[in-house]
């Protein structure tokens, strides 16, 4: 293109963006000079980088060395097929968010817009730089960017103690996370001192300092992709923050940790040992299942969609586990097979997880509210939102024709094949994970229907809520542009497909493409038409059909008369909102059914309460089970050293006298 | 690469579907009344119901909303959809590379979806308490569901149905002992589905224990038809893969027209001994309490995982 | 001892004398006794440097002698009387552990430092190689002084018999360190006593005493 | 003139002057001038050496090689922009009425010849002199530290005082066992602790001696350094003296005292069995870094913490230093700079916030970016770069050891995993509600000096992404002076 490699035009870019976060703090306080001109720049820029992501996919990888670095190493960039399928997946849901952004962002709410618009195209900046970033160094600057600048976004609203702290424990996480991806990289440079990731490809490393690299790695991205034990900043970071960069952290940033995790397993480390794969998998599965149950029992609706973000990156990680072993065993095919599967879901949770949350930010802006038991029946109100939301449940409960099947599927067809692996507790073991990977989808089905069915059917449980009004154009723009990602990758998977086949190719040396090119273009079947086969189109088509011709049937063979009464509901039609069920009350059968998996703290109603009232508390076990524990060790200790500071000068002098005669008698050469 | 004799098979298929379900739905409420030594009520009674129902007027409530109109409409057509990927008269099938068995269990789940939200739409409480019940029986049953799939499918190394009632019709007698635990399985996962004793019961608007009729209180005329006829479908497609998976012969294989006309006796035949089956089932056990359900469809989950471990154990060198 | 010349002898001689000062101060209740004590040892180390001086021919040590005369004989043990008198805190120096347990502490401090000395001292070729392992306990038991005492003077004159120590070490064993460095030291020493002469006064003018028990307030715990 | 002797005459000079005219109103200026003088003064002598190399002063007396006059060029500049900060800061204390005219006065010219002192330490040869400076350092911030002359500030002067003095004689201790053992070598001369000289002969150094002088060395200067457990000065000094001290104590006085340990270490190491002497500064280095860090959880004051911090920061250096290798050393110089560089811009940050607030204790700061974002975003960034965190130039160094520490020091991963973890979790949690959320703060009299705080974190933050390459050249040649 114009004689620039793609290379250069993501780097030119992510200067933009910071070329235009910058310029919002020329009139920091103009809200509509930032949010209607800067905003939509930005997402322009989005859509360029997306598209730039679509065309280096298949060529070949660019690199370039810019100025700025430490000493012996500068800045290494590389633009390759893996990077280009995320750069892509950071263009189009950006673009959707930023588009969104530019008539959600207000006056007069904690942070100035210009410092917003900073941290905004600072975050989507570093981001890009993540992908792009081809030596240890870069990386860690660009990923702790990531993280800082998110950090900023999400105490946007600073002056809430609750919101501080979450921003608190996302950064406390986040940190340590790198420091395990720091260290990992340590563990691949092997001790040379070359921290270019091209270094790191050529060295050879034993099998046991191969695994220490897989384990931090997984550790240190797995706590910011939200990987169980590492999840809990999650659910606190996305209520906290405002809506637009929560979709942006859910749909895109934990995305990035993903793209580490592949690039480091796959890219950077040579070995493969099949029992990462069983870690991946396991850690996935649990990440999975604890996200999806806890999400269905959230009473906040961006809580909720934390914890099902939670579970979309447990799947991710089994399918990443999934690959691992089939690669382990060489058997490429398969291992990409279950690595496109990855790849697509993290498309797919792009495109409707961002949706999601931006529609929780409609919501927030009409009602004021987040807590689900004050919401519903918006569908009235809001009937635009809560179309495009509607979308976004079906993908995300993973269900035909929407996006978030087809990588459900895929994974699916993957975990069939595990019998034929040549470890006969993995063939035991794989099936039997494929069994809850289902119970998952089927749970976050569960988790979707509540929260679309609570804030947007029913009747209204609030009397304010009829004052709630539908988003506006740029809003309902971002969501529309969203909404059209979900379905295109619903609908058209084998195009997709096909394109994101350069980057399996690259990591594994066999992808789906040729199978897929045998087949039409409507057509998913990735080994073999007889073996299986997807055509979302004509599922869609079919049903779409169907009802049209019943409607016209009914109505010519009929008619097509309608009423309006009041509901029937058994004779207790009088009953008023508060009969419907409470985001509670919806979930009970979920408390009841995996009651151990919970730590809840109820309160019934006695017999004879004047004002009888019922709630539920949950909470997440890893807290009390990991991190208070945590907390109080270390306050227990530093209760103990702080106990050398006890203001005698005498015991002071008495401890420089001990460690002079320790090291006297002791440390002899 | 469709062939005509395909088509028509499938078009056929479709046709058959919509006339057979109402009817299968009405035999086995035949049966029921048979065997509990009740009077029967007509045979063709679905029939005139569905005529009646979209003769009359709709009563939609105030708070209904377009999803709660546009439902009944989704969810026929997935069970169109669902039937005619289903193999019922022959293998040769243009639409089933549409959906294989994983997708056909997402089209189901689909239709569940859109009647668990229209169930949650006018804002009742059991219209909510129907829609968290059947969600609940839907996360339940589609492990197992799925888990049966996987146990016919590592046999036939398929998931698309076709090949897999293929395989299985056209296979040496040999005995597959997982073949029996995924039945079992099938059947307690097809009672739940179709909300059939002992999980729910369709004939009754008992308030504490109802999921499917709780869901659909609010539906009149037209809307109420169509759900009641997706349902007979849905009934009907589960019979008929029931049948197709675990008793496949006599199903034509391709484009034997003949073969095809055979099948359809054959086919009622087969429904029929099911219907009283289901009745039968449905006569000697007794609705159980809803906190129950989770170990019946984890019974039926754990049979089908047996399932799949004695495929692996036993067979895997068949 | 007969093989070590007699100028070593004598130079050994002051040495013990200052251990033994050492352990004297280290027993020492009073304030203003401690103050004499401390007199005594710059004292015999200025004679030790004296001697070692004569013996060896070396100039500079001559000066070092006169300076350790000067500062550590006459000028701090001045500024520490007039200190003593005008704050009025001559009398007991209490301390914090009993004075038999100090002792005892201490002898296992000096056979700790001669231990860890000996090898050294073996290598030297000075004539009082004996002296760096005395040097050493002198500062041990300097340091043990500081842990043990509460005022603030007893401290101070602590760390002044531990710089002592220091210069035995300098002078004795290895005949001194360079003048531009001795002079630098000296200047330290003495500039270092004036502000803390000023310190008492204001430390007494905070506290009402000099007792360093009032100075605990700055802890974490 | 000679760079080098106007390095040194200009704080002095101007230190006895402003012992007489400390208390005019444009005093302040000439302690700036002064300061202005000296980083100038410092900055030519840095270009003549890194344009001819090495070179001598005072006969053999002073030395200034690539290796100190990188330090040198930072206290230089370092006190410049302290000096800038003290301006306002002295003014707003004088007219809150905690400073009379006569502290000033002694302020000033203790602060000049507390720089005489630093450089004089930084730029001898002669290990003798380097004590002496070192002991002369010690006395101008005692000085310094007590300057309010409130009860508290008097107790952690005293402390500092009788713990560094004592501190301070075991290193006399040291240099007199190193000038035994090096005058077997090069016979009882001057030369005889010019560390030229010394490093000439040091693998003839007897290594009985050494190990014991080193011990004395590394104790006596690592007290000064604030080595756990000899660290216990250290946060009294920083949090009851003035901010402006505290900047310079953290910034400037820990590095000379560790630049100290370094010239031994050279020595000990040409001397030593490979990695005795290294393996001292591991052990104290992870020890501090984790006490340290598990004392940064209980603090209340903010200086105090900030006093932690820098103690857990030496630990770390100490640390990569005692690993040693071309990577580790220059980690260790970069890191030494970074932190320089960003503890005084928090020191000066945090100096104004509670100038504002008219506290030091956390909990009655909160929101200092509603009432001047200014200094809110200063402490804000000034901690997160203290922390660790990219772009700026501490995470460069901290990326270097802990890459190299996880190859070379495994075991030693988990220490620093925790000890930063901890730390990260303790200053963060305390410093995010000082800086968000409502507020307490008042208007100063004096408009506060942001110019040094940003100036500080502009080089921290360029130093991240971009090190220019005369300085890289400089710190690969001072690392490797280190072996």
């Amino acid at each position: 293109m114009f004689g620039f490699l793609s290379l250069d035009l993501l780097l030119i870019a992510a200067v933009a963006w910071l070329v235009i976060g910058v310029a919002g703090l020329l009139a920091p306080g103009n809200t509509r000079f930032i949010a209607q001109l800067l905003f939509p720049v930005g997402a322009a820029i989005g859509i360029g980088v997306g598209l730039i992501g679509i065309a280096a996919l298949g060529a070949p990888a660019e690199t370039a060395v810019l100025a700025i670095g430490l000493p012996d190493l500068p800045f290494h960039l590389r633009l390759d097929n893996l990077s280009a399928v995320f750069a892509l997946l950071l263009g189009f849901a950006s673009a959707g968010i930023s588009v969104y952004s530019a008539g959600y962002f207000r006056e007069g709410k904690g942070t100035a817009p210009g410092l917003l618009c900073v941290e905004y195209h600072l975050f989507l900046a570093s981001m890009l730089m993540v992908l792009l970033a081809d030596d240890a160094y870069a990386f860690m600057v660009a990923w702790e960017c990531m993280a800082l600048s998110s950090f900023f976004l999400v105490t946007t609203d600073h002056r809430h103690d609750e919101i501080r702290r979450a921003g608190f424990l996302y950064l406390l996480i986040a940190h340590i996370g790198a420091i395990g991806i720091l260290l990992c990289f340590g563990v691949m440079t092997g001790g040379a001192g070359d921290y270019r990731f091209a270094a790191m490809r050529a060295m050879e490393l034993t099998p046991a300092w191969s695994s220490a690299a897989f384990l931090l790695a997984l550790a240190g991205f797995g706590a910011k992709a939200g990987l169980v034990p590492l999840h809990v900043w999650l659910p606190e970071a996305h209520p906290a923050a405002p809506s637009p960069v929560s979709a942006l952290m859910s749909g895109v940033m934990l995305k990035t940790a993903i793209y580490g995790l592949l690039r480091v397993s796959f890219d950077l480390v040579h070995t493969t040992i099949w029992w990462w794969g069983v870690v991946a998998l396991a850690v996935g599965l649990a990440t999975a299942l604890f996200g999806v149950l806890y999400s269905t029992v959230q009473s906040d609706m961006k809580r909720l969609l934390a914890y099902s973000s939670i579970e979309n990156i447990g799947l991710i990680a089994v399918g990443i586990g999934l690959t691992l072993v089939f690669h382990a065993y060489r058997m490429e095919a398969l291992a990409a097979l279950a690595l496109t599967a990855v790849l697509y879901h993290c498309l797919a949770h792009a495109g409707f997880k961002s949706l999601l949350f931006l529609c929780t930010g409609s919501v927030l802006h009409a009602t004021k509210e987040r807590s689900l038991g004050k919401l519903g029946g918006l569908i009235h109100r809001m009937p635009w939102v809560a179309w495009l939301a509607l979308a976004g449940i079906i993908a995300g409960a993973g269900l035909p024709p929407l996006s978030g099947f087809v990588s459900e599927w895929l994974l699916l067809q993957g975990f069939l094949f595990s019998p034929s692996l040549p470890h006969p507790w993995l063939n035991m073991i794989v099936p039997v994970a494929a069994a809850l990977v289902v119970l998952v989808a089927a749970l976050a089905g569960f988790a979707m229907v509540k929260f679309y069915g609570i804030i947007f059917l029913g009747q209204m449980r609030e009397p304010a809520l009829k004052d709630a009004h539908d988003a506006g154009p740029w809003e309902k723009a971002g969501l529309v542009w969203l909404t059209l990602v979900t379905v295109l990758l619903g609908v058209l998977p084998s195009p997709v497909i096909l394109r994101l086949d350069a980057a399996t190719r690259q990591l594994l040396g066999a992808g789906l493409a040729d199978t897929l090119r045998e087949q039409g273009w409507w057509m998913l079947a990735p080994i073999s038409a007889e073996r299986a086969s997807y055509e979302p189109l004509l599922v869609l088509a079919t049903i779409a059909v169907v009802l049209m011709v019943t409607r016209w049937l009914v109505r010519a063979l009929y008619h097509g008369r309608v009423r309006r009464g009041s509901p029937w509901d058994c004779g207790y039609h009088f009953e008023g909102p508060r009969a419907q069920d409470t985001a509670e009350g919806f979930s009970q059968p979920i408390r009841r059914i995996f009651e151990p998996m919970f730590r809840m703290e109820r309160h019934f109603p006695a017999a004879r309460d004047k004002q009888p009232y019922y709630s539920v508390k949950v909470e997440d076990h890893f807290w009390h089970w990991c991190y208070l524990p945590i907390a109080r060790l270390a306050n227990s200790i530093s209760a103990m050293i702080v106990a050398l500071q006890g203001g005698r000068i005498a015991v002071y002098l008495m401890y420089s006298f001990i460690t002079l005669l320790l090291l006297l008698l002791v440390a002899r050469p | 690469m469709i062939s005509v004799s395909g088509l028509i098979g499938q078009v056929f298929a479709i046709a058959l579907a919509l006339l057979l379900a109402p009817l299968l739905a009405g035999w086995v409420g035949q049966c029921r009344a048979w065997l509990q030594s009740r009077s029967a009520p007509p045979l063709l009674l679905p029939y005139y119901m569905l005529h009646k129902l979209f003769n009359k007027d709709v009563v939609l409530a105030h708070g209904a909303s377009s999803l709660f109109r546009a439902a009944p409409f989704i969810i026929f057509g997935c069970m169109v959809l669902a039937c005619a990927i289903v193999p019922t008269l022959s293998t040769d099938l243009p639409f089933a590379p549409a959906a294989d068995a994983l997708a056909l269990v997402g089209v189901f789940g689909l239709a569940r979806i859109f009647i668990a939200l229209a169930g949650m739409d006018v804002g009742t409480s059991f219209g909510t308490l129907g829609g968290r019940r059947e969600m609940l029986v839907g996360f339940l049953a589609e492990p197992a569901l799925l888990m049966v799939f996987f146990t016919l499918a590592m046999i036939a190394q398929s998931t698309s149905l076709p090949t897999i009632v293929e395989t299985l019709a056209h296979r040496e007698l040999v005995i597959y002992p997982s073949l029996a635990f995924a039945g079992v399985a099938f059947t307690f996962v097809s009672l739940a589905e179709n909300a059939r004793v002992p999980v729910d019961n369709p004939a009754t608007h008992l308030e504490l224990t109802m999921i499917h009729e709780a869901m659909i209180l609010e539906y009149s005329g037209r809307h109420l038809a169509l759900i009641e006829w997706a349902a007979s479908l849905k009934l009907y497609a589960y019979s008929c893969l029931g049948l197709a998976l675990f008793f496949p012969w006599g199903i034509a294989p391709g484009d034997d027209f003949l073969a095809l006309v055979a099948a359809i006796p054959l086919l009622v035949l087969k429904l029929a001994i099911g219907g009283f089956l289901l009745a039968g089932i449905e006569t000697v056990n007794a609705k159980m309490r809803i906190f129950r359900a989770p170990e019946f469809l984890g019974t039926a989950f754990m049979l089908a995982v047996l399932g799949l471990l004695v495929r692996l154990l036993l067979e895997a060198r068949v | 001892m007969s093989s070590i010349p007699f100028s070593a002898q004598l130079i050994n001689l002051f040495a013990a004398a200052i251990l033994l000062l050492g352990f004297a101060m280290l027993a020492q209740r009073r304030n203003l006794a401690l103050v004499n004590l401390f007199a005594f040892q710059g004292l015999c180390l200025c004679l030790a440097t004296l001697t070692t001086a004569i013996s060896t021919g070396q100039t500079h040590l001559f000066y070092s002698a006169g300076l350790t005369l000067a500062l550590k004989v006459v000028a701090l043990p001045w500024i520490l009387y007039r200190l003593v008198r005008q704050l009025n805190v001559g009398g007991e120096a209490e301390a914090l552990i009993n004075i038999p347990t100090t002792m005892l502490v201490g002898i296992v401090l000096v056979m700790i430092a001669f231990n860890v000395a000996l090898p050294i001292s073996e290598l030297s070729q000075t004539i009082t190689r004996g002296t760096l392992g005395i040097a050493l306990a002198v500062v041990m038991l300097a340091f043990l002084m500081m842990i043990t005492r509460q005022k603030a003077i007893s401290q101070v004159v602590g760390f002044l018999s531990m710089e002592n120590g220091l210069f035995l070490a300098a002078t004795s064993a290895t005949y001194g360190m360079p003048m531009v460095v001795e002079l630098g030291i000296a200047l330290d020493v003495l500039v270092g006593m004036i502000i803390l002469g000023v310190f008492f006064f204001q430390i007494r003018d905070q506290f009402d005493s000099l007792d360093i028990r009032h100075m605990e307030k700055l802890k974490d715990n | 003139m000679d760079f080098f002797v106007l390095m040194l005459a200009i704080p002095l000079v101007s230190g006895a002057l402003l012992t007489v005219v400390g208390e005019r109103d444009w005093a302040p200026n000439i302690n700036v001038l002064a300061s202005l003088g000296t980083f100038l003064a410092a900055a030519g002598l840095t270009v003549e050496i890194v344009a001819n190399g090495p070179r001598f002063a005072f006969g053999e007396q002073f030395f200034i090689d690539s290796l100190n006059v990188f330090f040198v060029t930072l206290t230089a500049f370092v006190g410049l922009t302290t000096s800038i900060f003290s301006g306002p800061y002295m003014r707003n204390e004088r007219d809150h009425g905690r400073l009379s005219k006569p502290r000033l006065r002694l302020y000033k010219s203790m602060y000049q010849l507390f720089m005489f002192t630093m450089l004089a330490a930084l730029t001898t040869n002669n290990l003798g002199i380097l004590w002496v400076a070192m002991e002369a350092a010690t006395l101008t911030t005692v000085l310094l530290v007590s300057l309010y002359r409130t009860p508290a500030s008097l107790e952690a002067a005293w402390k500092y005082f009788i713990l560094c003095g004592v501190g301070i004689a075991q290193a006399l201790f040291g240099t007199v066992l190193l000038y035994f053992a090096a005058e077997r070598v090069l016979g009882a001369t001057g030369n005889a602790l010019l560390w030229t000289h010394l490093v000439g002969v040091k693998a003839q150094l007897e290594p009985a001696i050494m190990a014991l002088a080193f011990i004395f060395l590394l104790v006596g200067y690592g007290t000064k350094v604030g080595l756990a457990p000899l660290h216990n000065w250290l946060p009294d000094a920083h949090a009851e003296g003035p901010t402006p001290v505290s900047a310079v104590l953290s910034g400037l006085l820990l590095n000379v005292a560790l630049y100290a340990i370094l010239r031994c270490k050279v020595l000990a190491d040409g001397a030593l069995p490979e990695g005795y002497a290294g393996n001292l500064m591991i052990g104290f280095g992870l020890f501090t870094l984790l006490v340290a860090a598990f004392f940064l959880s209980r603090q209340k004051d903010v200086k105090r913490m900030f006093a932690y911090s820098s103690i857990e920061h030496m630990g770390l250096i100490t640390f990569a230093f005692g690993m040693g290798g071309p990577i580790a050393n220059f980690a260790g110089l970069l890191h030494m700079t970074m932190h320089s560089l960003t503890k005084s811009a928090i020191f000066f940050a945090v100096g104004h916030a509670s100038q504002k607030t008219g506290t030091q204790l956390i909990e009655n700061i909160s929101g200092l970016i509603r009432i001047n974002p200014l200094i809110g975003w200063g402490l804000m960034l000034g901690t997160l770069a203290i922390l660790g965190m990219p772009p700026f130039g501490v995470f460069a160094s901290e990326f270097m050891i802990l890459t190299h520490a996880m190859r070379h020091y495994p075991w030693a991963i988990p220490i620093l995993l925790l000890a930063l973890g901890v730390a990260f979790a303790s200053i963060f949690g305390k410093v995010q509600p000082m800086v968000f959320g409502q507020t307490t703060a008042r208007r100063l009299p004096h408009a506060p000096a942001i110019t040094p705080v940003f100036l500080h974190l502009g080089i921290v933050l360029m130093l991240g992404l971009w090190i220019p390459p005369y300085l890289t050249r400089w710190f690969h040649e001072a690392a490797r002076m280190l072996g």
